[in-house]
């Protein structure tokens, strides 16, 4: 039963978040638009590259839908309502959100193509920069809960959600999360001005319905997580614990799309820089405050 | 019990298909790729197992680690999209013997090694993290600590192998500096914890290092207008000229002059201060060198004896001379105010 | 429920979301066919033709970052078990992974004085 | 009604209406790819998110291609293999003019206004959803996109021949490689394609002499070493071989072919060349150590086939010391052994010689005695590698004569088109890039868009010529108009009153202020901001055709956007590292004192806002016309101050008709810097760049 509940919670914020970035893309409210823009590209022919990497172009986009969804398992919509609860289940959502630059390599080797190919491995680089930014908020979290299983992780929260607790971490963990689902202003992959498409260019019709499908649940997942990390999951006051939730992911999505289109989009170098140079010192400083609070505030 | 098995042969097989595919195909990024699912084939295993910490680790980390050695295979190994299908497997008949020696040994330590009594219950997944967490902070601390130590061994040399320290220092401050391109990078660092597969990189480093690149001589070809390393004007240095640094061999060439090239600045090409370049002439620093000014003459004054230097040191018949890399223009002292970010 | 359904819960899932895609290929295929026709399936560059291979030895400047990022990686194995009993443990485990992560902090400085964190 | 880019079905019975659904979906999610380009469709006031139709990155991601009609031809070949590439089911747009040559004739064609866009997008839904599917579709296929297959060698990419063969610098199997037929083979070997898999760009780009030198004729080059070229015969300076001329297209590669017989380092003159018999390239003027493997060089003048036999003079040559049958190996494929020499079965190298105790450990080194150790230092380097792997390439010899990127890697370059149609760049402008990595080591600047000279149908009337003018540049037409005017009135001498040409000059500066927002919205196309786009757009399409009053209405919405954009920190400071000017003198476009993409932004945007004060106190706005110059006859010359810089005009009028015309562009000047500009920068950073310069394709007639 709770299978069937989180089948139709996933289709729901999947098509949820891919209104939302319809209208961030397109300007334009449309609730019925990504079912006509999903049933479009199925009518559409689905070109295979001349010489490409054939078991790379076609594991690609069903390696990212897999990857997007398992780290979507290990996050709780409501106290009993999760796919997995795995004791390890932060370390999973990370695990599972590994796989995505796997994909995204495959998806610019594969085709053959330039555009594709520098957009693989720009990703690379920006996995470079993003990945311990995502990594050490989360063992601050982990620290606060004593255990890395997310429903700990949300139980933990009762009285403080974790963004009041450890801001430092959300706006570092919000951050690293854009750059992992590869939104604006963090969209390097695909990007439209200079790659024209970047990975997902040599995509059509059926494959890129899958691939576009994988980015929307990948959002999906990332909004989740800074829900179940930071923002109390379930935790509200009148509400049913699956009602919160799914409004704080739809809010969390939406400033994510909405949002990320106000800033210009960010070269490589100096996305790694500025992870490198100023992210990572300050997740060290987290994880220390967060050590210092621990100690001292007793739950 | 029976369901573990068949999962845990399953996965078994597939790790060890995986491994035979890295070592079958040609093309590196799927051999790369290829090794990365093999691990992950042996994170599953772990999981079978119910070692779901280990398990997890292993596939989280692996799949970011195995990509990175995926792109130092790309830039360092000859053919990497296996177009020409080139044969890649080197000492047949060692590699194998090495293959049948090493697998007998797994089987020799499998079988007769003592494992103990296999453990009543194993403890929950949350259990085993908490016990890892006592662990670490109980009697195996020297060795967490330890660990630290390595890593900070296998960090600054990986460094030291990898990067060439830039001339204008970079800047320690909070923002991040000019994103400066110059100075000569070795080849192919060792990625920390050893597992960095890409032989080929070590050789060619190896080799690159000790070995004189005789820079096959571009003599003949120099174009004015198709300078190859054109200067890096990543920076916005007070430097207005525009200074090709040919590959220009000044050596054994004085007909070169009726060339006609007219604006040929030879401060790049005096600036070859590659690695292999500078431990030749320990002496012979060439950073300090500030041109300024568009000095043709100095230059080509400067290139000669540099020519006279090479042959001695070399002792080569032939006029060697490196290919001049595209170096950080002359007196280059790029403000860091270009800095662009979030 | 034990952790071994879980996991093949996981399993059962991605080898779901494998059967959904293939179900979407099938019905793709229903709809209507593909038709090779001269260069079309030559990766688009814009409105031209490039036809040769690009899969040659990628220049990635960022080779300084990822020696670091690799040990970096390395030293977050170790910080999981020791978040998850630090309140346990109290100071001495504030202390002892206070001295870890300095000696990883002396890398990434050095790193930095010898000019990894940059576009190479 | 049926459709040309249709979809072919094969007809299952409950599939019917799922595909009627699909095409009923399809009608309505339209993407389109505008040629040539979202400016053009913008300048000519045409709003196409209004009308439905969303824009698309690439062919790929189209399902309609808008095209705005009177194109040059090259756009048009361009246009044909765009529309190739678009997945079926396509539909075909054309607005204003249906003869689009190597296209196929347009589903629907409409007036190049708003309505006639509206209209024609009714009846572009109508035909998608009724006519998408089909069971039988022709097969669209254009010269331009037709292929040739030329065989070309994996190691050597210049040497291309036109059958199956040796390569003749070493041997290997040639392998087939596509390149597009319609274009005539040699002289476009570069220009639309790089080389194949090692494509070590620089070499290719100088091994074809004739690409550098552009008259066939008179330059010669060495067979042995093709990047050595120069322009009379001689001896190469690198292995003396004398020089050939480097003949006219295939037979360069045919010349090489003679040479494929006998071993390829044979060198007919040259008697003072001395060579390595284990690595035939390595060649010096003067005796001594081979560097790679430390054996005395031998003179190569004097036997054809000497790989083939051994030398009889160094005595401790390693070769000759075994006595036996000495074998022969592939360099790249060590099992293969033969006791004679020849081909590599799987690779075709020639097979080289090969030492007897391969296999021996280094014990027996010393009995083999071959090497003296003193002198070479790099010889020992490599010895021992040649004893445990025979013949091993090592990445060093690979990437000898490859450059060297800025940080010291030998890497591979390739050439990456950013064509006509590229979401980043103006319509109709190709910016090829030499990419090593993600960074532009040479970029090559042409646009498809320039119509040739202007005067091409012979001397025209003074009307027809400004309205010619008028019509070519699309993006600026007031601006060459109002230039066209100027100069045939300063030929004829003719004054216009003093309000026509305050009307005028009031028209220019409306002109210059929108086209200052068109190359804001395409800014912010590229730097991935749609609201920016958006709104710079919509201010465009209102302020286009206003008169004073609603210019005045327009001004403090067009100042809150630009007081936006230049308080846009993150902006400024992305702009501010890019597109720095080397020398700021050849730049005649707006500038302010800082020379980088963001001063440029500032100077824009302040430019903007003056011209529509100016505008704004016009009392009318007229658009240049022609004063009636009668029978006049003299030369003129005008210069105006357009958005993008200043242009020159000059004409001759013979008995009131325009005998000739000299038209000198801003962007056709700033086309130069694009090199310089994007010069060892990251490829986002340089395309920020080459839009930073604003360049107009249409002016510029490469």
């Amino acid at each position: 039963m709770t299978g069937l509940v989180l089948a139709v919670a996933l289709g729901l914020g999947a098509y949820g978040v891919a209104v939302l970035e319809h209208w961030a893309s397109t300007g334009r409210f449309r609730v019925a638009g990504p079912a006509i823009s999903a049933l479009a590209l199925l009518g559409r022919e689905s070109i295979l590259p001349r010489k490409p990497d054939r078991l790379f172009f076609e594991t690609a986009p069903v390696l990212l839908l897999v990857a997007a969804v398992l780290s979507l398992a290990v996050l709780p919509l409501a106290p009993g309502l999760i796919a997995a609860d795995l004791a390890t289940g932060a370390l999973a959502f990370n695990a599972a959100l590994a796989y995505v630059l796997v994909a995204l390599i495959m998806a610019g080797w594969g085709p053959d193509g330039a555009y594709g190919m520098i957009g693989g491995w720009r990703f690379l680089g920006q996995l470079i920069a993003y990945a311990m930014l995502v990594v050490m908020p989360i063992t601050a979290v982990a620290m606060r809960a004593e255990s890395l299983s997310t429903v700990q992780i949300v139980a933990s929260q009762e009285g403080l959600w974790n963004i009041a607790y450890q801001p430092l971490g959300f706006a570092l963990f919000a951050l690293a999360g854009m750059a992992m689902a590869f939104a604006p202003p963090f969209d390097l992959p695909t990007a439209a001005g200079d790659l024209a498409g970047g990975v997902e260019a040599e995509y059509t019709g059926v494959r890129r319905l899958v691939f576009r499908l994988g980015r929307m649940v990948l959002i999906l997942s990332v909004a989740s997580a800074m829900t179940v990390f930071y923002l109390g999951g379930w935790l509200g006051p009148w509400l049913p614990g699956w009602a919160w939730s799914a409004a704080k992911i739809l809010a969390v999505a939406s400033a994510m799309l909405l949002g990320g289109r106000m800033v210009p989009r960010l070269r490589e170098a100096a996305l790694l820089e500025w992870s490198w140079k100023l992210g990572i010192p300050l997740a060290l400083a987290n994880i220390f405050i967060v050590g210092l609070i621990v100690l001292v505030v007793p739950t | 019990m029976s369901a573990q098995l068949f999962f845990l042969a399953a996965f078994g097989l597939a790790a060890v298909w995986f491994g035979i595919v890295v070592f079958r195909t040609h093309s590196m990024v799927r051999s790369a790729l290829a090794l990365l699912f093999s691990q992950t084939a042996i994170g599953a295993m772990f999981l079978v197992m119910q070692a779901e910490f280990l398990g997890i680790l292993q596939i989280m980390m692996m799949a970011t680690e195995m990509s990175i050695m995926a792109i130092f295979m790309v830039m360092f190994m000859m053919d990497p999209g296996g177009l020409g299908e080139m044969d890649m497997k080197h000492q047949r008949k060692l590699s194998l013997g090495a293959g049948a020696v090493a697998f007998a040994g797994a089987v020799a330590v499998a079988f007769l090694a003592e494992w103990g009594r296999l453990p009543a219950s194993i403890p929950g997944a949350a259990e085993q993290v908490r016990l890892l967490g006592l662990e670490l902070l109980g009697r195996s601390m020297l060795i967490f600590e330890s660990a630290g130590l390595t890593i900070l061994t296998a960090m600054i040399a990986a460094t030291a192998v990898a990067v060439q320290p830039p001339q204008v220092p970079d800047r320690p401050a909070g923002g991040p500096g000019a994103a400066g391109t110059h100075g000569h990078g070795g080849h192919g660092g060792h990625g920390a914890g050893g597992h960095d597969h890409s032989e080929h990189g070590d050789h060619a480093g190896q080799d690159h290092a000790g070995h004189d690149h005789s820079g096959h001589d571009h003599g003949g070809h120099d174009h004015a207008k198709h300078a190859h390393a054109k200067h890096d004007h990543e920076g916005r240095g007070q430097e207005k000229h525009q200074a090709h640094s040919g590959h220009e061999d000044h050596g054994g060439h004085e007909g070169h002059g009726e060339h006609g090239h007219a604006a040929h600045d030879q401060a790049g090409k005096d600036h070859g201060g590659q690695a292999a370049d500078s431990d030749d002439h320990a002496g012979h620093d060439h950073s300090g060198h500030d041109h300024g000014g568009h000095d043709h003459d100095h230059g080509k004054d400067h290139g000669k004896d540099h020519g006279k230097d090479h042959r001695k040191d070399h002792g080569h018949g032939a006029e060697r001379d490196r290919p001049a890399p595209a170096k950080a223009p002359p007196g280059q002292h790029r403000k860091g105010h270009e800095e662009n970010g979030t | 429920m034990s952790e071994l359904t879980q996991y093949a819960i996981l399993f059962a899932l991605a080898v779901g979301i494998v059967g959904l895609v293939l179900s979407l290929y099938a019905l793709a295929r229903a709809i209507g066919r593909n038709k090779p026709e001269p260069g079309k399936d030559v990766p688009a560059t814009a409105g031209q033709l490039s036809r040769d291979p690009v899969w040659v030895r990628y220049h990635a400047r960022y080779y300084g970052y990822a020696l670091l990022f690799l040990a970096f990686d390395m030293e977050m194995a170790f910080m999981y078990p020791w978040a998850v009993v630090y309140r346990q443990e109290g100071l001495v485990a504030l202390l002892d992974m206070g001295v870890f992560l300095a000696i990883l902090f002396l890398g990434l400085l050095y790193g930095w004085s010898q000019g990894a964190l940059r576009r190479q | 009604m049926t459709m040309e880019g249709a979809r072919e079905f094969t007809p299952l019975p409950i599939f019917g209406a799922l595909r009627r659904l699909v095409a009923g979906a399809l009608a309505r999610d339209l993407r389109a790819l505008v040629v040539p380009g979202p400016d053009v469709a913008r300048a000519l006031g045409l709003d196409l998110e209004a009308a439905g139709l969303i824009p698309a990155e690439g062919p790929r991601q189209a399902s309609v291609l808008v095209v705005i009609a009177p194109l040059p031809g090259k756009l048009r070949d361009a246009a044909s293999v765009a529309y190739a590439q678009m997945p079926r089911p396509r539909a075909l747009l054309a607005l204003g003019g249906n003869k689009l040559s190597p296209l196929p004739a347009p589903d629907i064609s409409a007036e190049p206004t708003q309505a006639g866009l509206e209209t024609a997008m009714r009846q572009l839904r109508a035909l998608i959803s009724h006519a998408s599917f089909a069971e039988r579709v022709s097969e669209y296929s254009a010269p331009t996109v037709q292929s040739r297959i030329v065989y070309t060698c994996p190691m050597h990419p210049e040497i291309v021949s036109d059958e199956p063969g040796n390569c003749p610098k070493c041997g290997m199997f040639l392998v087939p490689r596509e390149t597009s037929a319609a274009l005539q083979p040699p002289a476009h070997e570069h220009g639309t394609s790089s080389m194949a898999a090692a494509a070590i760009a620089p070499d290719a780009h100088d091994a074809n002499p004739d690409h550098a030198h552009g008259s066939e004729a008179n330059s010669y080059t060495c067979p042995m070493h093709p990047e050595v070229i120069s322009d009379q015969p001689g001896n190469c300076p690198k292995c003396g071989m004398t020089l050939v001329p480097a003949g006219k297209d295939e037979n360069h590669a045919g010349h090489g072919h003679d040479h494929s017989a006998h071993h390829h380092h044979d060198s007919q003159a040259g008697a003072n060349s001395y060579t390595c018999p284990m690595h035939p390239e390595v060649t010096s003027d003067q005796p001594g150590n081979c560097p790679k493997c430390g054996m005395t060089l031998v003179p190569a003048g004097e036997g054809e086939n000497h790989a083939g036999h051994g030398h009889d003079h160094s005595a401790h040559h390693h070769h000759d010391s075994q006595a036996g049958a000495n074998s022969y190996t592939c360099p790249m494929h060590p099992e293969v052994i033969s006791d004679q020499p020849g081909n590599c079965p799987k690779c075709g190298m020639t097979l080289v010689p090969v030492e007897e105790a391969s296999t021996g450990g280094p014990g027996d080194h010393a009995s083999q005695g071959g090497h003296d150790h003193a002198a070479m230092q790099e010889g020992e380097e490599t010895g021992w590698l040649e004893r445990i792997e025979p013949g091993f390439m090592s990445m060093v010899e690979m990437t000898q004569g490859a450059p060297r990127s800025s940080d010291g890697l030998q890497m591979e370059w390739i050439t990456v088109p950013f064509g006509p149609f590229f979401p980043g760049l103006p319509g109709g402008l190709v910016v090829e890039f030499l990419l090593d990595g993600d960074t532009v080591v040479e970029a090559r600047t042409t646009s498809l868009a320039g119509r040739g000279d202007l005067l091409a149908e012979g001397p025209m009337p003074a009307a027809g010529f400004v309205d010619m003018l008028g019509a070519r540049m699309p993006l600026a037409p007031v601006s060459y108009r109002l230039l066209a005017c100027r100069a045939i009135e300063s030929a004829a001498g003719a004054r216009p009153g003093a309000e026509t040409e305050a009307a005028r000059d009031a028209a220019l500066a409306r002109e210059r202020a929108a086209s200052h927002l068109l190359w804001l919205a395409q800014l912010g196309r590229q730097l991935g901001l749609p609201r920016i786009e958006s709104r710079a757009a919509a201010l465009h399409r209102t302020l286009r055709r206003a008169d004073p009053q609603d210019l005045r209405a327009q001004i403090p919405a067009i100042r809150r956007l630009s007081r936006q954009l230049a308080a846009a920190r993150l902006l400024t400071r992305r702009l501010r590292a890019v597109g720095d000017l080397p020398d700021p003198a050849a730049w005649t476009g707006p500038a302010g004192p800082d020379h980088s993409a963001a001063g440029r932004l500032a100077a824009r945007l302040a430019d903007m806002e003056q011209a529509l004060e100016a505008a704004a106190a016009a009392p009318a706005l007229a658009i240049p016309a022609v004063q009636e110059i009668g029978a006049a006859s003299g030369h003129g010359h005008a210069m105006i101050e357009t958005a993008r810089g200043t242009a020159h005009l000059h004409v001759t009028l013979k008995a009131g008709r325009v005998s000739s015309a000299r038209l000198q562009t801003p962007s056709a000047a700033h086309v130069a810097l694009v090199g310089p500009l994007t010069a060892q920068h990251e490829l986002a950073d340089a395309l920020v760049a080459v839009a930073s310069l604003d360049l107009d394709p249409w002016e510029i007639d490469a």
